[in-house]
């Protein structure tokens, strides 16, 4: 358990990068892993140059989710959309760097979902709008 | 090819060998070695499937999908793993349009019950034939009354073949559903499903096919079909009963709703509002008979080792054989055709002067497993002129002698009763 | 009763031998001992019902009801005797009132589908409540929603018992049903659904009881109940998943029309006219899972040998042990009744900086089944103000050394997490 | 197997009594065997004095119940209706003198089965009376 909590993803659990919301926030996404009920929005502000001017994310998660999610809006800053939506789900588990059953993948792969949701301008699914938080 | 005299044509199988395989199949019935020959009501089942659903029992039984634990993630992996199985058994385009079920005719009535009630309505037509089992006749039938819609059934000629003039006058009604069974489980009739799809689709209509008998028994490939929907049932090609499949295209699975609500099926639900898990889970409401699935997986694998086309080959062998021995029968009368043509392991028969009951019992205490009665096929039998008929079907693990074990109890029957 | 110091009161069982029936529990996980907590999801499977169904297979395997033969005789004859099992366990009035599913949620499902579509329509009022599973809560509100029915929720309080006078108020409205679960699956609340039932009868409503997580832990009668239907599913009582039920009054059911049509409920089919074949079999369309319903029938059987009010005393013992020890650990919170009244062995908690996924990992890592998430009760969980959370849930099979572990696990996850 | 298709029974078999139809029938009473189609209708002529002037049956079925419908028919006849109501199935097994499994059970008792349905007036079941021969 200690390679799989290793000191990195519980330091970006506890004190995550770009957590919050984004009021002028251009884009953004809501999705949910049905199988906890975890939440996650993502917020993008893209700027004329179509590049990420800023990210945030908000919701609730378990460690690998909250530390995935933190590691990526990091990375994402100052990446033009199209880079954004080249990202990839082995890029997004390399950046953890470590063995994930299928069940915690959903849970590593949350943030890419909504940041992909976001980037190609998705609507949330039906009726889930309003309670977006 | 006709029929002429009984011939032991070579079978592409080692059917020794894989009766090895089927424990219940050296048992002894009334003191008589077993001749298990309803197949086409379920099959029997190979160690390596009794096996595998006892494993999960014994080393890492779990519920599914939910569970952040090792036994929930490899039981979820050998559920999610049986379906991949059946959908390349299939040739499904995606594996998430395979949807587990109980049986046949629970997939046929998830589709009556969400794709049906929304889109027909009164003055529409379904077409279905008179060959169909109840599963994949009453549910149209039922939801025409209740819609107001028109249920037309297209019929079969004297050899038990259907009526494609019948059905392409159908077609000009332009209907919005046809339900056709692939084959025939009281005749052994195969349909031409693809060309009727074909039609049905010219003429504007979705096809579901009901493949119960037709999946255990050849090479089906739902892209080669281009048809709507399939059903069939596990039982009946290895599998535990309770494993079911309803396969769909992905765009019109995702456009019906839901059939059953609960646990599993949803996205998020809140007091007001609730929206749906994705595709296949969405008609997967509830703790999903995961072991019968997983029996499934196995059987799949079994059946693709010994090769579908090998086991309709071995099937057409007996037919082959016992065709024209059955037909050598004095007062013996064979329902559907007579020829290899367009049929599988599946004869109906009569013998004159014997009811079917009869016949069965005295069958079973020469240790003979037929059927009797009406198959669940009474519209077929009001078209034949019978209200039941004794039914031998065959599968992979069946053999000439057993067909000679058949006959031979025919002659013991008709003495009986003397006849 | 309130819960003080943590006390490993006489239990009625004996553990270590009914355990040595599970093969399941002298395996490890991660080289760790088994601690299979998770019961509530689904419970692990003695040796008596695993060989019951394999004996099926290698024995007798053969279609139910149709045969005339005595394979099918036999099969036949323990499916039915299941059903016997059945109606004697739940203290049914008639045996033709147990009618076999896949699972309480197609059970809930099937009421919904006939009774409710029938008898709900615009204006009308379903009660039911926040402690629901969603495979109780979803059909009623998805059929509120499609025929402008209201549906009342009754909320719990800050203990996570019913809000007896929000349940007499929710009866002035004189709604046609009452939807309630008689243990929560989130929180271990047992209900007062005997006292809830003749308020909602004298209000003119339908009662439809959950019982997945009451019939296996306490004896439950419909008869005392006085409920008109319970449904409830096998897997979580010693069972295979597919081996479900749902029980309701014969004089009900009887006006009913079927869910399901095909193989088995019909009496008789014409090409314009369907009748239908007598309770329980009109809602048994096509092939039963027998074989798990034979396995439903050993689980009861090896259920009633041990006797369910032990097996409710066991529970109790355990929670009155576990429930003082997690409440003492700091950081954690338990969700939820805090004493042993009206509750059974479902522990519910969140530890502090430690999301439940990661506590289940943890857990995992030492060989510990729990379940982390919403439980299919996401009602419950809004009400809550979480996402998720960590449950422990207790069977006859498990100890007071499996709480020690369990609360050791706790302060393993926190040292890791440094919290 | 011979113990079971003993000589009395084909020949019941063969030879039915009472088969036919009654067109002056008072009661009359169609009952259908659903797992295997098999069907029979019972016909009664009860006179003044509630006593069975006339019986018949018709119908599809095997040797067990065509049996067994024949020898019942016989017995009947001369007896009042409350005499009727009263034979239950174990006589009627008595009448066959064989042990039958459950399944043929209700090839035996179909007879039986029309008879009481005839004898208490009841109705045929919704919709099967336009069908019933
Ligand atoms: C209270 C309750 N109701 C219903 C269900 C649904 O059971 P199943 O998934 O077996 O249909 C469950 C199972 O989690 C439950 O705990
Ligand atoms: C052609 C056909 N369709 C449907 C069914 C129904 O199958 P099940 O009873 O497994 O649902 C059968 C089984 O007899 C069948 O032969």
């Amino acid at each position: 358990m200690d390679d799989f909590y290793r000191e990195f993803i519980l330091d970006h659990y506890k004190n995550p990068h770009n957590f919050g919301e984004l009021a002028d926030a251009t884009h953004r996404y809501h999705d949910t892993n049905p199988l906890c009920g975890d939440e996650i929005t993502m917020f993008l502000k893209i700027g004329a140059d179509d590049r990420v001017d800023d990210v945030r994310f908000s919701g609730t998660g378990c460690a690998i989710s909250v530390a995935s999610a933190s590691i990526l809006t990091d990375e994402v800053k100052g990446k033009t959309l199209d880079e954004l939506k080249a990202i990839d789900r082995d890029h997004v588990l390399e950046n953890l760097g470590i063995t994930l059953t299928p069940a915690r993948l959903k849970c590593a792969l949350l943030s890419l979902k909504a940041l992909k949701g976001s980037a190609w301008g998705l609507h949330e699914w039906p009726g889930e709008e309003a309670k977006s938080s | 090819m006709a029929v002429t005299a009984p011939q032991k044509t070579a079978t592409p199988l080692d059917v020794e060998r894989l009766r090895a395989d089927f424990p219940i199949l050296s048992r002894t019935v009334h003191g008589k070695a077993l001749v298990y020959l309803d197949n086409a009501a379920t099959s029997q089942k190979p160690r390596q499937v009794i096996d595998a659903m006892s494993a999960v029992y014994l080393e890492h039984n779990a519920n599914i999908h939910r569970g952040v634990y090792e036994f929930s993630e490899r039981t979820t992996a050998l559920f999610e793993g049986a379906r991949e199985k059946v959908a390349t058994l299939i040739n499904a385009p995606q594996t998430r349009e395979v949807i587990f079920c109980r049986n046949a005719t629970e997939g046929l009535n998830l589709i009556m019950h969400t794709w049906g009630r929304e889109h027909i309505g009164a003055g529409d037509v379904i077409v279905t034939t008179v060959l169909e089992h109840h599963s994949n006749f009453v549910p149209w039938q039922q939801l025409a009354q209740q819609v107001g819609a028109t249920l037309v059934v297209v019929d079969i000629d004297d050899d038990g073949r259907l009526r494609r003039d019948q059905f392409t006058a159908a077609m000009a009604k332009r209907p919005k559903l046809v339900a056709l069974t692939h084959t025939s489980n009281g005749l052994g009739t195969i349909t031409p499903a693809k060309a009727l799809t074909a039609e049905a689709h010219a003429a504007g209509a979705l096809v579901v096919i009901d493949g119960a008998q037709s999946v255990p028994h050849a090479a089906v490939d739902v892209r080669d079909l281009d048809c709507d929907f399939l059903a069939f049932s596990g039982h009946k090609m290895l599998a535990p009963p309770g494993s079911g499949v309803v396969w769909g295209r992905a765009a019109i699975l995702e456009q019906m709703r839901p059939f059953l609500y609960g646990g599993d099926m949803i996205s998020r639900v809140a007091v007001d509002l609730t929206t749906w898990n994705e595709l296949p889970w969405k008609f997967e409401a509830g703790t999903s008979a995961y072991v019968d699935a997983i029996g499934l997986g196995a059987a799949v694998d079994y059946l693709q080792a010994v090769g579908m086309d090998k086991i309709h080959e071995h099937e057409r062998a007996l037919v082959g054989y016992a065709l024209p021995k059955l037909l050598a029968v004095p007062g013996l009368t064979v329902f559907g055709p007579k020829t290899l043509e367009d049929r599988v392991g599946v004869i109906s028969f009569d013998v004159a002067g014997i009811h079917p009951h009869d016949v069965a019992q005295i069958f079973d205490s020469e240790g003979i497993c037929v059927r009797a009665g009406h198959h669940c096929n009474q519209p077929l039998m009001t078209r034949l002129g019978t209200a039941a008929t004794t039914r031998a079907s065959f599968y992979l693990y069946n053999t000439f002698a057993e067909i000679d074990a058949l006959v031979g109890a025919i002659d013991t029957a008709k003495k009986l009763f003397k006849v």
